[in-house]
């Protein structure tokens, strides 16, 4: 009991992070409405660079922008001191795709929306079945 | 130069990128040119490439002067120096039947268009010779939004296909970053190279089981592996057809691609197939997929919807092919890769002249088809034999390897899902040409049966010659088996499958 | 890092995410979504990732919201889930 | 002796492929025709021109591309091939005359198509008699089959849409089915599939294995006609008469038959098949489509599809003879490819000939034929002769043998199955004769007078007649090359 | 629907929940992560390329390939955008509405003879569409005097990316922003005033340009693509230096490219194309 409790504890970052990728999942596979699907599939996007962040975090250590740098003074930088700079830039990335496909994605919703002038996917493929 | 081909192949289209969007603004007429310029620039890239790993061996680019697991690394061997010269001379081929069509369909958007087009290529290209796993996933989805857009540009639902696409391809891409993360969170490390030689004492973890099959999930998701397959007929079917015959010859085969290589060179065979022990499962999967696939086709109206499905149960051929485990399972794969491109890409371009024409790919539209588009439609027929098979076009060569190699792993449900495909082949497509062939072209039946009058109402030439030169191809490909076979494909089969 | 601050923000972040997929109106789904990135904001600027933090302030945030308000605005709010 | 390198059999297999851009090219019929023949004269030239190298016993080799390990497309003219393809190219100069006195005489649509699917057809049967190993067989193999489709519905009329499907459906369905996993299995037992002389499969594997494989190979063919794969080829007669003619007599069926007796004696090998014990079986299936067939004829009343059946059974008798697996029978199984191929030949144009002038059809309507078209129903006199194998026609020489090689096998059985099925084939072709020669015309249709049909069908049956006749006193060349490709 | 939903999440959240259990423990310092490759980026960045800000380093050098299409990524999806929505054709013909910008009243102006536009001078006048569109003194005012800040700050992120938090793509953003927060404040044809579509549509392509040109510059040097080492031959500074000014002249460009791309998108959803009144 103990030892289930303290994964829990010691890994909570990593849960929340299954947690909102299963919403993001649910939404999409589930939900009727094409804007929904779009907010899931976001929340999808965010879920794993939460899962990235939480990898890159260490204890005890600080910002990844090295203090002092221009003051002469050269002092050895340890990297136990910094948090983990690289699931950082990838994560930059990864928004910069996340908001890439969420504009695609509500232009493409838009053309839906102009042509069949519903979001709600069954009535979309209702009218596709008998036009 | 040479040394700097690998980074040119994906710089020269984006750079190309750049002329294109702005001839679009100011003199839409160089769009095409600039278009042809930066493809062709990188068709001849790849194929310096190819030459240069065929007589040299594998070649490799550090990006910015970093060290592999520090910076980014690009390495071309065998494998990937093979799919980028398909895939550049697909692209290269699709974009000269293009034109036509897009000045057609949508010539007010020329510049658009062929800046996503070169895009694509771009995300593609950059796909198959990137050696770092997260550059990859950028490259895919640059390969994906340029995709998704093309796509919906089709009429009718094809926004809704699209947004389909979206939806699936997003799960499959952030499944993909997520089993990145999770090697990444056990080895530190993202270089394809480094993973592979840190995971090995790692097998026992459960972090690389986990990362190992949704890495998979998210690939085969990608590609439209059977049970996950769902977007990719309606995607590729409302798709204007300059672009299916883009998207679902390459887009398909590039993701087997990087399920080969993420097999082979990131989690190597010793986990995939001595570790886990899927092979058998994923090989029963593929004969679903192919069964599935077939039976599907045999089901629609469409021909260009019949050609998707076809497209699904190749993929359970080349998926199939690689978990058979073995050398001759491998080269089929491999080869299929080549053959398949082009024998989809050849069929696609068919289908979208009789688009042109007709204006749809109905069985209603095709009666009297052989007699006025003979070209177009005996390039569907050398299209045709070769997804069935039948020698000297390519697509018997590599369904001879796959056999072959389901006969060495004793997998005999491959053999015969094999088998019963490419005779539902011979059922689909002669349900078309027999259509095209048997019912006259106007109302009354006697009338077809005249004299040789000529009403040939062809495609534009513009769109028939890259057809022939696919139609070609296919034949050509198939009398160089022996060739790409032995000087190239040989050389990419992993140690442990020889 | 106060964990206590980052427990109550991670059980935000999941009640913001699941009414913004609950919620029976678009414009108040793109709303939640907009306090959801900015949830998120808020819990990497915690854990260190002061850039991606920013990043996401400025897009999950601000534009993404704006995006999705227009894309609303064009289309319905009406949802029947 | 070494094989001898050599571009003409290529060159072969090409003529007749490079004349097809210039008939699709040529919008006047007489330049098409001029073209077809002189490709056609071509071809057997060639083919003549390695005829003396052959009967040395030597072989040629030409090598167009190695696709697979171990595998490449090559062509060998050897003695077996030579006879096959002797046969192919002198009958299709005979039968492109006839084609022009035939289309011409119906006024037949698309000819243009016709003459090149024709001539892609020719390519692939000479590819097919010259193919050096398993696989360039197969290869030619389908490419006839796809390039007779369009001959065989060449009427493009639901009715020629149903035979077309029916023969895709067989002669593809097991070409792919069978055939070509069989391939696979005996590359991957072996690791080659390159003729040789004698069987390349071990015969250290399962002899069930080689069992099943044999199967598949025998009915995998299914142009040979065994039954019950068989039913395809009284469809396909819906197709115009010179096609049935060339192609149901000597291109199609044979090459069908052809692949088998390679797979006989060069992927199984005769030592292998009698160890095994293999060549019984074969035999008695092919006994057993020999005297099916033959029954089945009895009852047809169209005469094509009367003749279809005779070709079924005929073609047996190529199988029978070689599955015997004596020297005697395997010559007189290979000289039969020779000998039925100019009687049935004969068969088909007289009874296209008969069409062409009097639009009949049915044996039932040919009562006094005999009097209104004489040289034709001469003819048929004589190929029935030599289908049945009565001296003096070629068809008695294949005969004699096949009886002969029954002998040295303890086949009693087989012996019996020649002689009823000879007999059953006088059953059923002498009512014809019977009727044409002896029984008057019905009066009320006697009204429209009609001769012959024209020269340039009368010309051709004429001369396989006379061939026939011919081949009985002069059998040697096609028996020596027999003998070459049997020892 | 539902069912299915449920079914695949509880699949997929089995295995990631099965693999989590052998995550190194969060926050780990000793974890492999922390151990392998990240070190040297947090050790030597400042001696390699005086970069501080360690992410910017890793961002625009030792990654810059993959920065660079996500610049192309961002570029690709305003492109998409643009091909989807974007109305070429002209004004349809018919009567068209104009504001007097002092005391908001409307007019309802239909064409001239044979066609003809009949304009009004648009200093006094604005176009405005059919329906009613509100506009909100304060807000305006309040708007109009925040967006230079809020550009400046802009500027001020991605040239300070290399000492802060920020950089290019942050920069860029907010850029965007301000031009977004016009039209959403005004309207869009006031935005598009400040900034035309060819402009933006040009600052998208042109972000993409600098970055990618940048990489071939250093190509056409002699050195490896985006090595900006090359360019110690055209600035001053050596090696190291010339990394950190490559880095700066990366970080414009894909500041401009997202800027421009932000406010294309935006322009494209806000009037779905037709580029009048926005939202």
């Amino acid at each position: 009991m103990e030892d289930i409790l303290r994964l829990i504890i010691e890994k909570y970052n990593y849960w929340i992070y299954i947690t909102l990728m299963m919403i993001g999942l649910y939404a999409i596979i589930a939900k009727n409405n094409l804007v929904k699907k779009i907010v899931g599939m976001n929340i999808l996007q965010t879920a794993v660079i939460l899962f990235f962040v939480s990898i890159g975090v260490k204890r005890g250590a600080t910002v990844p922008i090295i203090e002092h740098a221009h003051d002469g003074a050269h002092h050895a930088i340890r990297a136990a001191e910094y948090i983990n700079p690289l699931p950082h830039v990838l994560m930059l990335t990864a928004i910069v795709v996340s908001v890439a496909t969420l504009g695609v994605a509500l232009v493409i919703a838009i053309k839906t929306y102009q042509r069949f002038l519903t979001l709600e996917e069954d009535e979309i493929l209702k009218q596709i079945r008998e036009p | 130069m040479s040394e700097h081909y690998p980074a040119l192949l994906v710089i020269l289209p984006l750079l190309a990128s750049f002329f294109i969007s702005a001839a679009g603004w100011f003199r839409p007429v160089l769009c095409f040119p600039f278009t042809v310029a930066g493809l062709a620039g990188s068709l001849l890239v790849s194929l310096g490439l190819l030459g240069d790993v065929m007589s040299g061996g594998p070649v490799s680019y550090r990006f910015a002067g970093w060290d592999p697991p520090w910076g980014i690394y690009y390495r071309v061997d065998h494998l990937n120096a093979l799919v980028l010269a398909v895939v550049s001379v697909v692209g290269f081929i699709n974009l000269l039947a293009a034109r036509s069509s897009v000045e057609k369909e949508f010539p007010e958007k020329a510049g658009p268009f062929y800046t996503l087009y070169v895009l694509f290529m771009t995300g593609l290209l950059g796909m198959v010779v990137t050696g770092d796993a997260f550059n990859l996933y950028v490259l895919l989805e640059i390969a994906a939004i340029t995709g998704y857009a093309l796509i919906a540009l089709g009429k009718g639902r094809a926004p809704l296909s699209s947004l389909h696409y979206i939806f699936m391809g997003t799960i499959g891409a952030s499944f993909y970053l997520l089993g990145v993360g999770y090697l990444y969170i056990v080895t530190g490390s993202l270089n394809m190279e480094d993973i592979a030689r840190l995971l090995p004492p790692l097998y026992e973890s459960k972090v690389v089981t986990a990362a190992f099959v949704i890495l998979m999930v998210g690939v085969w998701l990608k590609m439209g592996f059977f049970p996950l397959h769902a977007w990719l007929p309606n995607a590729y079917t409302h798709a204007p057809s300059p672009v299916s015959s883009l998207v679902a010859p390459l887009m398909t085969k590039v993701m087997v691609y990087v399920m080969i290589r993420m097999v082979v060179t990131v989690f190597t065979l010793d986990f995939a197939f001595t570790f886990l022990g899927l092979n058998d499962a994923v090989v029963w999967l593929a004969v679903v997929a192919i069964v599935m696939g077939s039976l599907l086709a045999l089901s629609e109206k469409d021909v260009k919807r019949m050609l998707t499905y076809i497209v699904v149960a190749e993929v359970g051929y080349m998926v199939g092919g690689f978990w058979l485990g073995n050398s001759a399972g491998f080269t089929g794969a491999v080869l299929h890769i080549l053959n398949d491109a082009l024998m989809t890409l050849c069929l696609f371009l068919a289908v979208g002249n009789i688009v042109h024409v007709k204006g749809n790919s109905r069985m209603e539209s095709l009666p009297g088809l052989f007699r006025t588009m003979p070209w177009t439609m005996a390039a569907l027929v050398v299209g045709a034999l070769s997804i069935i098979g039948v020698p000297p076009t390519c697509g018997f060569f590599s369904k001879w390897y796959l056999l072959l190699g389901a006969l060495e792993a004793g997998h005999y449900g491959f053999l015969a899902a094999l088998l019963f495909s490419s005779l539902v082949s011979v059922v689909l497509f002669f349900r078309i040409f027999e259509v095209g062939y048997f019912e006259p072209l106007g109302g009354s039946h006697g009338s077809a049966h005249g004299d040789d009058e000529h009403v040939v109402r062809e495609a534009p030439l513009g769109m028939l010659v890259p057809l022939w030169i696919t139609a070609l191809g296919l034949i050509l490909v198939g009398l160089y088996t022996g060739e790409i076979v032995g000087r190239v494909i040989r050389h990419a089969v992993p140690a442990m499958m020889l | 890092m106060i964990w206590q601050l980052d427990l109550l923000i991670l059980t935000l972040v999941v009640i913001c995410g699941i009414g913004a997929i609950m919620v029976r109106d678009l414009l108040g789904a793109a709303i939640l979504f907009g306090a959801y990135s900015f949830m998120m904001c808020l819990l990497w600027a915690i854990m260190g990732a002061v850039d991606v933090a920013f990043t996401e302030a400025s897009v999950g945030a601000g534009v993404s919201t704006v995006f999705f308000v227009s894309a609303v605005y064009h289309t319905t709010r009406r949802t029947k889930d | 002796m070494e094989p001898l390198y050599s571009i003409m059999p290529l060159i072969a297999v090409l003529v007749s492929l490079g004349v097809v851009p210039i008939l699709m090219s040529s919008r006047s019929a007489n330049v098409r025709e001029a073209w077809t023949f002189g490709a056609a004269a071509l071809k057997f030239l060639i083919v003549l021109s390695m005829l003396p190298t052959v009967l040395e016993g030597r072989v040629l080799v030409c090598t167009i591309a190695e696709v697979l390990p171990g595998v490449a497309i090559r062509l060998r003219v050897d003695a077996l091939g030579m006879l096959f393809a002797l046969v192919a190219s002198s009958l299709w100069i005979i039968t492109s005359a006839y084609s022009i006195g035939y289309m011409r005489g119906l006024k037949e649509h698309g000819q243009t198509r016709y003459f090149c699917f024709f001539a892609l057809a020719l390519s692939a049967t000479i590819g097919a008699a010259f193919s050096a190993n398993l696989f360039t067989l197969y290869l030619f193999y389908e490419m006839l089959s796809f390039a007779t489709y369009p001959l065989v519905t060449h009427h493009q009329d639901a009715e020629a849409r149903r035979s077309g499907r029916k023969y895709l459906l067989y002669i593809v369905g097991t070409s792919i089915g069978l055939v070509l996993p069989a391939m696979v299995v005996a590359y991957y037992l072996s690791g080659t599939l390159e003729f040789s002389g004698h069987g390349f499969l071990p015969a250290s594997s399962s002899p069930i294995l080689l069992g099943v494989l044999l199967f598949m190979f025998l009915f995998g063919f299914a142009k040979a006609a065994i039954m019950p794969l068989h039913a395809w080829l009284p469809a396909a007669m819906v197709a115009p008469t010179p096609v049935s003619a060339l192609l149901h007599a000597v291109a199609v069926v044979k090459v069908g038959v052809f692949c088998i007796l390679r797979v006989l004696t060069e992927v199984f090998g005769v030592e292998l098949l009698a160890s095994l014990n293999l060549g019984t079986a074969v035999a008695y299936v092919a006994a057993f489509t020999i005297i099916v067939a033959s029954l089945i004829a009895l009852t047809q009343d169209e005469l094509k599809r009367l003749l279809a059946f005779s070709t079924i059974g005929q073609l047996s008798y190529i199988v029978l003879g070689v599955a015997l697996l004596t020297p005697k029978g395997i010559t007189g199984g290979m000289v039969h490819i020779a000998m039925h191929a100019f009687g049935k030949i004969t068969l088909f144009f007289c009874a296209g000939a008969i069409f062409v002038a009097t639009g009949k059809k049915y044996i039932s309507q040919m009562a006094g034929i005999g009097k209104q078209m004489p040289l034709t129903m001469a003819a048929f006199f004589i190929g029935v002769l030599s289908v049945i194998g009565l001296p003096p026609t070629g068809g008695f020489v294949s005969k004699w043998y096949l009886v002969l090689g029954t002998l040295p096998a303890d086949q009693w059985s087989m012996l019996i199955v020649i002689l009823t099925s000879s007999l059953l084939n006088a059953a059923y072709f002498f009512p014809i004769l019977y009727r044409a020669f002896f029984r008057q015309e019905d009066q009320s249709r006697n009204d429209v007078a009609v001769g012959e049909a024209p020269l340039w069908c009368l010309v051709p049956l004429m001369i396989t007649a006379v061939g026939c006749i011919l081949l009985f006193f002069y059998p040697f060349i096609f028996l020596r090359l027999a003998e070459l490709a049997g020892s | 629907m539902k069912i299915l939903g449920l079914v695949i999440v509880a699949l997929v959240g089995s295995v990631l929940i099965y693999a989590t259990v052998d995550f190194p423990p969060f926050a780990d310092p000793e974890s492999p992560a922390s151990l392998h490759v990240s070190p040297r980026y947090i050790e030597k960045s400042l001696d390699e390329t005086a970069v501080p800000n360690v992410v910017t380093a890793v961002l625009a050098d030792y990654r810059s390939f993959d920065t660079m299409f996500e610049t192309t990524v961002i570029f690709a999806a305003g492109v998409a955008c643009f091909l989807l929505l974007r109305i070429p054709r002209r004004r349809p013909p018919g009567p068209r509405h104009f504001r007097h910008r002092l005391t908001g009243l409307t007019f309802r102006v239909k064409d001239g003879e044979n066609g003809k536009e009949i304009f009004l001078p648009l200093r006094e006048f604005e176009p405005v569409d059919s329906v009613w569109t509100p506009h909100d003194f304060i807000i305006e005012k309040v708007c109009r005097y925040m967006i230079p800040f809020i550009q400046l700050f802009g500027l001020y992120v991605i040239a300070h990316g290399h000492h802060s938090p920020g950089g290019g793509f942050q920069g860029g953003v907010i850029l965007g922003a301000a031009i977004i927060l016009l039209s959403v404040s005004h309207n869009l044809r006031t935005a598009l005033k400040r900034m035309r579509e060819k402009t933006g549509a040009l600052c998208s392509a042109l972000g993409v340009f600098i970055f990618a040109g940048t990489g071939a510059l250093c190509l056409a040097l002699g050195y490896n693509y985006l090595d900006y080492r090359a360019l110690a031959a055209l600035l001053p500074g050596g090696p190291i230096m010339a990394r950190s000014h490559g880095m700066l002249l990366v970080e414009i460009g894909v500041g401009v490219a997202v800027m421009g791309t932000m406010v294309w998108i935006f322009k494209n959803l806000a009037s779905l194309g037709r580029y009048d009144e926005g939202l």
